[in-house]
């Protein structure tokens, strides 16, 4: 059963959610990834493990954390080491194929390449922001990746003003040629549609669109274009997610708001 | 035999004695979790400038080393807090003004550096990065590396795989070692031979301990090595890398430490509030910083009731309901 | 949720699932200490042949597999068991013999090529060994190891610091990745998910696990995943890593298990004496090894009073005043 | 006050031991070796700390292990750790530097090279030893090495049958030529006498012989020639170490015998 009454914040949290499938090891950061990878545990896909950057696997999440280092990703884990370990355990292939990451980005471009670094020129930046973190990391070795994004022109920009994250870098196979293993960015959920990339080409394409939320107005807030022919509508969140969402995830409504 | 207990010293000796004008400087914990916090704030009170700090994703000793206009250089993965800051203020402020110089590293990166210089190798390969910018925009130019001796030529190297595909790799990327002058970090449990237990999460403070010419240990209690030779597993850091242990409880407040306190929401709030504006931020380091003369002077002015909301819950480790939105 | 117990099974299941003729496998402890001895006996009573074996300085299991005609080929630091066998007296045979193939590193080399194997990279820096023949003298020659996808084409490689003189370095030695197939690990503590608590040194446990695509764990108690859940930084192998867990109590005897018992300096001198000797040491695993059939078997024809003899003192965690001589 | 009544066995540690400083970190083998650390401990350097290969660093040492990986290493230490850990901390110049080690070997040659590996043609070997272990790292990472012989011939040939862990190589600077650190073997203890490395050469030469015992005995036990013009006769044991030795470090007289 269908719900009309949710919000776009719940709708990406559920779309993230239903991505992730038993077994998948979720490396979860922090506000509504964490939250999605929360949801996916107690709705879809409870042999997922929630995995952090910090070092902690498995954790019993009581309550979100608003940090990787929160001490709330520590209680009850399976093991609490460090960095090294949890970005070892994505760089080997082992254990790094099973994962599936969920990234945030100040710009994305077509190819699913990500900046979280800066804004106008790098040595002399208008805006600055946090930096990689993991994420270039995460976007080097996960197979899977998942990226939130506001769809707005200035967030789909035809060329990043710096590239942190690698995605399909320039599409064509340059990712494999560049050293990389195959992975990044693949499916981008924003508040408005489910984009993915090709697998031929490396670029973005618009595979599901939101309930009252046309193709047209999706690519009026982009500024690049992409192919809209295979877009359908998305399955709106059932009342069950809700409701676990909701109940279960984000009861102080921390990041649902 | 082994008693010696030279090493316990207060902070503000430690940090006096250590510490210099342009010394290279890492810290430990995570964004709002176990940095050293009274080490930071006596390194500001005592008035070190001209740092070169090295960081992985410490938010909020690094945005207050930088506020306080210490740092000069700074080599770091991520300088963000949580929900309090998604980027650190004053750091985003200082690089926008173009008062800091940074170079930009992913989390693995900097965790592999701190590695080699714990193992003592050169360089550590990964296989992150390729593609990334921070492979070719570097923060530093190589006039600046080369004419410095303290910092390597290269922010980083990336060669053929030299084994061939090997390892499913066709190419490797090499990060370079870090050996800062001197480490900070804070722990829960340390002896007076410097052996450090940690609870929760390691970061990457052990490795930054041993890459470290000298380490300054903080710790919520200070023991007598015999209380930790039980369990010798769950030590992290042993003594031969420690020069200084200090006894400092609530030493990494205002962020978490497992077990014994959380973060202070509030404080991250009103330090993030008064941040984003010159002035305000002046009258809140006046306060908070300058008028105390102690990180006990500090924690008085915060008061107990604060320190009473962010007690950790036993079951748990951090404070179970606390009000965090 | 997580409650999945499937990876638990006995030990001769997981040989059997996971072992195949010509596997390459890794075994975890060192010389007399840990050695997951019920996995070795069983795969050599299951009879698996042409394998390719990983080690640094593994003792007692070493030689068992090397004794009972399982092992071709063995890249190893160290054939030696302590004062009851300065050279694993099988091994020396083999060698000597030329029955097995042995390429030869050193302990630091084979850890970092497990450690290099466990982070995904193709190879691990160090500065030790220039000079030394490890580097100049192959025991498998270029052209076996191009024959061979299984097998890297270089044991090593010498190069120039690419970062010029830093880390006090002008060249580096690089060491290529193992991953195993299948490595043992004994350990004391496991839970039904696969995450493993070790008491006592870790040796290069940890990494071997890691860098091995299947895992399998005998342990001396097997736990429900709760009871493993209060202290997680004491908790070394994750489940993400392991396939298999199997509860063998006395799983490393005669080698010991710190805090549970001691290696049973009488079974591992009576072995050093049969092994002196092709027909005594036939009759010897006549005995001790194919005329049993299982680990309790083994146990059983020991006897109790030797178990009780090497059982670990609570306070030591070893046999105090044990008879070793 | 000095004894006369004393083993070789029993001279050799003690001359090792007094090579032991406080602050030293004390890499420890097995047998002598492992007796040697001990009583550098209980005798003159109560300030130094015992170290092993397997990772235990400051074990409280009240059995004599039979191995590095014995549980007796494991009992009271500050930290018990892996290999890894234990030879970066060798590798590592900030604590490597504080290490002095001890090492044996079935040959050794003028350079203070060590064969621990085989006898005959390595492919064929008439005698297999053990191999490296730890000795090769700790030969290219250890500033100060006391090597353990017996004065044979056969033990100090002129050209080993297997170079396993580097000395001074070919003297003359080879060592830094090769890439290695100043380090390996300066100091060989065998049960006629003590030889040193001479700092510019690196050639070994007789520093002392033990009583009783020529320095033309000493060569004629040895395949090359040595400078003796610096030896003279080493100082006994005293009393007071000997008694320490006997009823502090190996009452049981595992390795005393």
């Amino acid at each position: 059963m269908q719900s009309k009454e949710y919000s776009l914040r719940e709708m990406m949290a559920i779309m993230a959610a239903r991505e992730i499938k038993d077994g998948d090891i979720v490396f979860a950061g922090t506000g509504i990834s964490m939250l999605a990878a929360t949801a996916a545990k107690n709705i879809n896909a409870p042999d997922s493990i929630i995995f952090f950057e910090t070092g902690a696997i498995d954790s019993l999440v009581e309550e979100l954390p608003l940090a990787v280092a929160d001490p709330r990703v520590m209680y009850h884990s399976a093991s609490n080491a460090g960095l090294l370990e949890a970005f070892a355990c994505m760089q080997n292939r082992i254990t790094g194929d099973k994962v599936i990451a969920i990234l945030g980005a100040a710009q994305i471009d077509r190819f699913g390449n990500l900046n979280t670094t800066s804004i106008g020129d790098y040595h002399q930046p208008e805006i600055r922001f946090s930096g990689s973190g993991g994420g270039c990391d995460v976007a080097s070795f996960v197979p899977r990746c998942i990226a939130f994004m506001q769809h707005e022109k200035r967030k789909f920009v035809k060329k990043l003003d710096y590239l942190t994250s690698p995605g399909q870098l320039k599409g064509g196979g340059s990712r494999e040629a560049a050293g990389l293993r195959p992975g990044g960015v693949n499916v981008v959920i924003t508040d408005k549609a489910v984009m993915r990339m090709d697998s031929e080409t490396g670029e973005m394409y618009l595979d599901a669109y939101y309930s009252g939320v046309t193709p047209e107005e999706i690519l009026d807030n982009m500024q690049f274009s992409v192919d809209i022919a295979r877009a359908r509508e998305a399955e709106p969140p059932t009342e069950k997610e809700l409701k676990t969402l909701r109940e279960k995830c984000d009861p102080q409504r921390l990041i649902l708001g | 035999m082994n008693g010696d207990t030279s090493k316990v010293m207060s902070i503000e000796t430690a940090v006096s004695r250590f510490m210099s004008d342009g010394a290279h400087i890492s810290i430990g914990g995570f964004t709002l979790n176990r940095n050293p916090m009274a080490a930071v704030y006596e390194i500001i009170r005592q008035g070190f400038k001209n740092l070169h700090l090295y960081a992985h994703s410490n938010g909020t000793g690094v945005d207050e080393l930088i506020g306080a206009g210490c740092v000069d250089k700074l080599e770091i993965a991520y300088a963000g807090n949580g929900k309090t800051a998604a980027t650190c203020i004053r750091f985003r402020k200082a690089v926008q003004e173009g008062t800091l110089k940074v170079e930009d590293y992913s989390n693995f990166m900097m965790s592999l550096r701190f590695l080699a210089g714990a193992m003592g190798v050169p360089f550590m390969p990964t296989l992150s990065g390729f593609g990334s910018e921070i492979t070719t925009s570097w923060g530093f130019s190589k006039e600046m590396r080369q004419a410095d001796p303290k910092i390597v030529d290269d922010k980083l190297v990336i060669m053929d795989n030299p084994f061939g595909r090997w390892g499913d790799a066709s190419k490797v990327l090499l990060v370079p070692a870090i050996n800062p002058d001197v480490t900070f970090i804070h722990v829960q449990k340390a002896d007076t031979m410097g052996t450090c237990r940690i609870d929760g999460l390691i970061f990457a403070d052990t490795e930054q301990a041993k890459a470290s010419r000298q380490v300054v240990i903080t710790c919520e209690e200070l023991v007598d090595p015999e209380a930790l030779r039980d369990y010798p597993e769950r030590n992290q850091i042993p003594f031969l890398h420690v020069a200084a242990v200090c006894h400092v409880p609530y030493g990494g407040y205002p962020t978490a430490v497992y077990r014994h306190y959380d973060y202070d929401a509030t404080y991250l709030r009103a330090y993030a509030d008064a941040a984003k504006n010159d002035e305000k931020f002046k009258s809140f380091q006046d306060k908070h910083l300058y008028g105390v003369k102690s990180h006990q002077a500090f924690l008085d002015l915060v008061g107990q009731d604060r320190l009473t909301a962010i007690k950790a819950d036993s079951r748990t480790g951090y404070a179970v309901n606390m009000k965090r939105g």
